[in-house]
């Protein structure tokens, strides 16, 4: 009988405890944590990762987040810049030496791990105070960073393949006049073939390392040829439009 | 579909003894009904379906069917570089990922020989401190949500969000933190960030005492889970249950003490077990209150750490990460971390490439899943949601 | 489809009841209780007290038939994807679908390598919104919100046009 | 029957019908207003400009023109007629519930046995909201709403006799009448400390009646999903979602006309005598009736917000051998107290 009792004042004593704790929360209504958002904005931290964003200017092209990326969903494309132009210092004191036509994130797929800001030596990839905006489609989600224009990016695209053939031309004509050469001196001259293309390639060790994927094709070379004005009757479309890209699965 | 019955249950019954008073009465019963619990279904902490076979609400048969968040995790693994995993690790308890992130790192460090100063290993013991006492609020917030209180919830999670906001501050994620590497950690502390979790510190104050007055002394609440899915420490290890869960049934048991790693044999704190303080040894209430009680273990060690690292000098918290892992040393390990849901061990076999060669984790969650088939029998449906709720599972971590 | 929808020729009744409708529906948006991964924490802290989606009559139910926005919160596997279109069948018209972080829009972290991940749920669903983040913070999800809101405020009663 | 009479039942049928929307759409507002401010949040807030006036308002031109689902293998019949039987229960209950002097639908001589009486129809609705929806999850919740409702009629018809045998009558109106006067003179602090018991009894027994936490186990979110009306969907759910509010009303109404003074003010100062202004009399009746039914669902709301959920087992303990035992005693104490004193 006393259990019964005891049982009843309990539970009657831990009712009323637990109401005066929710009285004195609604009590003191007036200090609500409630942050109204659309209204009040949350001020992010220099290290939230809401919104990831890449300066073009200071980006050195070097592949590295492409690489840290675990979903590899940075597709960047770099040309290397001509020997005399000049774009720029990177925030690192280096010069710039690629021109950046291509950098898209899917942000469909990021998962916002930050290991692709942690390996860019500029910091030009870094994060941005908003919160990455909703969208309607899936395609809008695929966002550019690339700020060359267009028909700057045909034209570079364009002087790079010429460059390519030039390249392609100066070898073969080295070859050319190695095996002309070769005639006379066939021991000396194959030699010589051998070393020029090495030599040609110790100019730019880090960008010929740099590059990977689709730019395999393009052989760094150090042309001298002054730039030409791009072709505007080329068949490419411009590189660093936003493109839905198709599901890989 | 059967009748429903109504069948006489002595007050505090174990249900070993239910079930047996059941088989006395098998012939008298009608046909059993199948009611699946889940995927969709508030109490299941996600997606797990559980197929009941009732009698009336009397649950005779309880079936765990998982795969539902099934994300291929272990072999994911075997195609990422060893840092890359980490980002992986986060999602697999995604309540506590600075933990899983730890037991992955400290896994790595001594397959590979990295040492680490003692300034990083203090920072991980404060974060993933802090990140266990964020995954037990959350633990007791919607155990409280599934026997029906709203209130705590609300509260827990709105003490949760202060740890949050640190997180934010210290690594800029939320949830999940991806703070750690093998050999350091993605970032040093930000300034002041020692006196906020020190400030943090003095407003938790209290905060879990009226979690208790409010919650856990509740004479309803304590009605609800006394006496309730008895699991007993034999059958815990029976079960391969680990932590709080075994806790709960009364071994003093936690890797923490009883294999240390990453300093916390120098900590002062104690190893809190279920004492049957209202019911029987082992039952839900005393796996929750050991939760609870775990808070307070764990704010005593964020505590003592904080105080170290604010005496201790700065160092590069970035020193002794490998600058190149493409060419690891070949080997195997087994390395087993006290993780808020149990023990977690990471099996890694490396063949000295990029990527790790096999990844096998020892989840806590899909142990403690395993045993609910065998307690379940002789529970009511509202029980069910509150064994569900006490072994504290997440899917993320039971499919992987 | 609702009651009405659907039957009468665009007039001034018509754009009159629409204004009303979508004011109410946008402004009850009552998603389904139903959390899968990760982003179901961050729905929940979002529906707890610091960002609290109730200011704007977002209010959790936990049955599918009085829900008007499928929330989908974290990475859905082919197992669950049947189910989650059994479940979108049982709500009721008008029904949104908002698919929240990486996983739900497009498999996310395990878009290359999980064989068990449904890459993108717009596979099996019709969505409406899609919100980025992994999982995204609260307060992207109260703009997923807001943006539905903004299209259901674009809706119309009235016949569609041939 | 007269023209005049069929207007005036008419009239009092709309104004309860109303009534009922208007305190239904008021209470749930509120509900989320108190829930929100409890866990320190705001609620609604953007709505209709000022705190989400309009909430509940655009909740409920949302819910009416959703698609209205009848599952394929529900019995369709009982699935449309259930909501409509448990809002008319809850409508015919609200007829003898005496707001003012003279606002009241009808002053029957057997008001309140009435009012018990048509009140438990709606278990009636419930459970048939639970067996034809054909779902497993709702038939459990209407057969627990079904045995918790049967039991808990007895402590409550218990605890209202206590009143009924102080005043002597079964008329709402004699009911309140004989509390005028103060608020000494009301019914919960008449026979001190029984008539207040009664009341307690009464209050929480009324949880049950009307499905309210800690005893809202027939549709126990984290149980049953949403228990009896888990199939239901648009309009058909809006009625239950409606009934329920009122209903919370209703008993509260009936514990404020039975233990709290019903619409007399606290100090008969604060009340218009009927012979100065009749309506002005009703009117500040009913304001008084209509703040202490809203102080008695504020508690209603507070006790959601604070206490968990009984188990099944637990809420018929807490109905068989708690309350009934208190009430049964209850009733004999003061029986023989009235037996002692008028002879």
């Amino acid at each position: 009988m006393a259990g019964y009792f005891k049982d009843i004042w309990l539970g009657v004593s831990t009712v009323l405890i637990g109401m005066h704790i929710t009285f004195k929360h609604w009590f003191k209504f007036k200090k609500a944590v409630t942050i109204q958002y659309p209204h009040e904005i949350l001020e992010m931290n220099e290290r939230t990762r809401a919104h990831l964003f890449n300066v073009a200017d200071e980006c050195a092209v070097c592949l590295q987040c492409a690489r840290a990326c675990p979903v590899d969903i940075i597709d960047m494309q770099g040309i290397r810049a001509d020997k005399d132009e000049d774009l720029g210092l990177l925030p690192t004191g280096k010069p710039k030496r690629m021109h950046l036509i291509k950098f898209d994130i899917d942000f469909s797929k990021c998962v916002y791990c930050g290991l692709c800001v942690e390996v860019c030596d500029t910091k030009s990839l870094h994060w941005r105070a908003p919160v990455e905006p909703c969208t309607f489609t899936r395609e809008e989600m695929y966002k550019s960073f690339a700020t060359i224009p267009p028909d700057e990016v045909e034209r570079l695209i364009a002087f790079d393949a010429e460059r390519k053939v030039k390249k392609a031309e100066e070898m073969a004509a080295k070859k050319a006049a190695a095996a002309a050469a070769k005639a006379a001196k066939a021991a000396k001259a194959k030699a010589e073939a051998e070393a020029k293309p090495a030599e040609a390639g110790a100019d730019a060790p880090k960008a010929a390392k740099s590059d990977v994927g689709e730019e395999k094709k393009e052989t760094p070379a150090a042309s001298d040829t002054p730039e030409k004005p791009g072709t505007p009757d080329s068949p490419d479309a411009p590189e660093n439009t936003p493109k839905p890209e198709p599901d890989k699965s | 579909m059967s009748e429903i019955r109504e069948i006489d249950i002595p007050v505090g019954a174990t249900p070993q003894k239910i079930s047996q008073m059941l088989e006395n009465f098998e012939d008298v019963h009608g046909e059993r009904m199948v009611v699946q619990m889940g995927p969709q279904h508030p109490a299941t902490h996600g997606v797990l379906r559980v197929e009941l076979e009732t009698d009336g609400e009397m649950i005779m048969k309880a079936t765990p069917h998982i795969g539902y968040l099934h994300r291929c995790f272990e072999k994911t693994c075997e195609s990422m570089t060893w840092q890359q995993v980490v980002a992986y690790t986060d999602r697999l308890d995604y309540c506590s990922s600075a933990n899983n992130n730890l037991g992955y790192v400290l896994a790595c460090e001594k397959m590979f020989g990295i040492e680490v100063s003692e300034r990083v290993q203090t920072i991980r013991v404060l974060v993933s401190e802090l990140n266990r006492l964020a995954s037990h609020f959350i633990a007791i917030g919607t155990y409280g949500l599934d026997i029906g209180a709203w209130t705590p919830f609300l509260y827990l999670i709105q003490e949760r969000e202060h740890i949050l906001d640190l997180f934010d501050r210290l690594c800029g994620g939320r949830l999940l933190l991806n703070y750690m590497r093998i050999g350091g950690l993605t970032h040093d502390l930000p300034d002041n960030w020692l006196k906020e979790v020190h400030e943090y510190l003095s407003y938790m104050e209290g905060k879990l005492d009226e979690v208790n007055s409010l919650l856990s002394y509740n004479k309803i609440f304590v009605e609800r889970l006394a006496n309730v899915a008895i699991i007993s420490e034999d059958m815990c290890i029976k079960y391969g249950l680990t932590g709080p869960n075994l806790r709960g049934a009364g071994k003093k048991w936690d890797l923490r003490k009883n294999e240390p790693y990453c300093g916390y044999e120098t900590y002062d704190f104690d190893i809190p077990v279920g004492d049957g303080e209202v019911g029987t040894i082992g039952d839900c209430w005393d796996r929750y209150i050991v939760r609870v009680k775990e808070c307070e273990q764990s704010m005593r060690i964020i505590k003592q750490a904080t105080e170290r690292l604010e005496k201790m000098p700065g160092d590069d918290v970035l020193a002794a990460i490998p600058k190149s892992m493409t060419k690891v040393a070949p080997g195997e390990i087994y390395f087993r971390t006290e993780h808020p849901k149990g023990e977690l061990g990471f099996y890694i076999v490396s063949n000295g490439k990029k990527f790790p060669w096999r990844l096998k984790c020892r989840a806590p969650s899909f142990s403690s899943l395993s045993v609910m088939s065998a307690v379940s029998p002789g529970l009511l449906i509202a029980d069910m949601v509150a064994l569900i709720g006490s072994i504290d599972i997440v899917l993320g971590e039971v499919d992987r | 489809m609702g009651l009405i929808e659907g039957r009468f020729e665009p007039n001034i009744i018509v754009t009159s009841t629409d204004a009303i409708f979508n004011w109410a529906r946008s402004r009850s948006i009552w998603p389904l209780t139903f959390g899968l991964a990760c982003c179901a924490i961050e729905m929940m802290a979002t529906n707890a007290s610091r960002f609290d989606l109730d200011r704007f009559g977002i209010f959790p139910r936990p049955t599918p038939r009085q829900s008007d926005c499928l929330l989908i919160s974290g990475t859905v596997t082919a197992k669950m994807g049947e189910r989650l279109v059994t479940l979108y069948e049982q709500m009721s018209e008008p029904r949104y679908v908002i698919s929240m972080g990486s996983c739900a829009n497009s498999g996310g972290p395990y878009c290359d390598h999980g064989y068990h991940v449904i890459k993108g749920v717009d596979q099996i669903l019709p969505v409406d919104v899609y919100i980025p983040g992994c999982p995204p913070r609260p307060e992207a999800l109260i703009d997923g919100f807001l943006k539905l809101r903004d299209l259901i405020m674009k809706e119309t009663i009235a016949k569609p046009s041939a | 029957m007269t023209w005049l009479d069929l207007l005036i039942a008419v009239a009092c049928v709309a104004g309860v019908l109303g009534f009922i929307s208007v305190v239904a759409l008021v209470a749930i507002w509120t509900e989320r207003k108190i829930s929100a401010h409890i866990h320190d949040r705001l609620g609604p807030m953007e709505t209709g400009g000022f705190h989400g006036w309009a909430q509940t308002i655009a909740d409920m031109v949302k819910l009416l023109q959703k698609e209205d689902i009848i599952p394929d293998a529900a019995d369709k019949p009982l699935f449309k007629l259930a909501p409509y039987i448990v809002l008319s229960a809850t409508i015919a209950s609200f007829v003898v519930l005496p707001f003012g002097a003279h606002l009241i639908g009808t002053d029957l001589n057997i008001g309140i046995y009435y009012l018990v009486a048509i009140s438990s129809l709606e278990v009636a609705g419930i459970l048939m909201a639970g067996w034809a929806s054909n779902n497993k999850w709702a038939l459990f919740g209407g057969m627990r709403s079904a045995s918790q409702m049967i039991s808990f009629e007895i402590p409550i018809g218990l605890s209202l006799l206590i009143p009924i045998m102080i005043v002597g009558s079964l008329s709402m109106q004699d009911l309140v009448g004989a509390q005028a006067g103060g608020f000494w003179n009301w019914g919960v602090f008449s026979h001190l400390p029984f008539a207040m018991i009664a009341f307690i009894v009464y209050f929480w027994a009324s949880l049950a009646e009307v499905n309210r936490t800690p005893f809202d186990l027939p549709e126990g979110e984290s149980e049953l999903v949403a228990g009896f009306h888990v199939e239901y969907s648009g309009m058909r759910f809006a009625m239950f979602f409606l009934a329920e509010f009122a209903n919370m009303f209703l008993v509260a109404g009936v514990a404020v006309a039975l233990f709290l003074g019903g619409w007399h003010a606290p100090f008969s100062f604060l009340e218009i005598s009927a012979e100065s202004n009749v309506i002005l009399h009703n009117l500040v009746g009913f304001f008084w009736f209509a703040s202490k039914g809203m102080v008695l669902l504020f508690i209603q709301q507070w006790l959601r917000w604070t206490l968990p959920r009984l188990r099944v087992d637990q809420l018929m303990h807490v109905c068989w051998k708690i309350f009934l035992p208190f009430s049964f005693v209850n009733v004999l104490i003061v029986s023989l107290w009235i037996v002692l004193t008028q002879s």
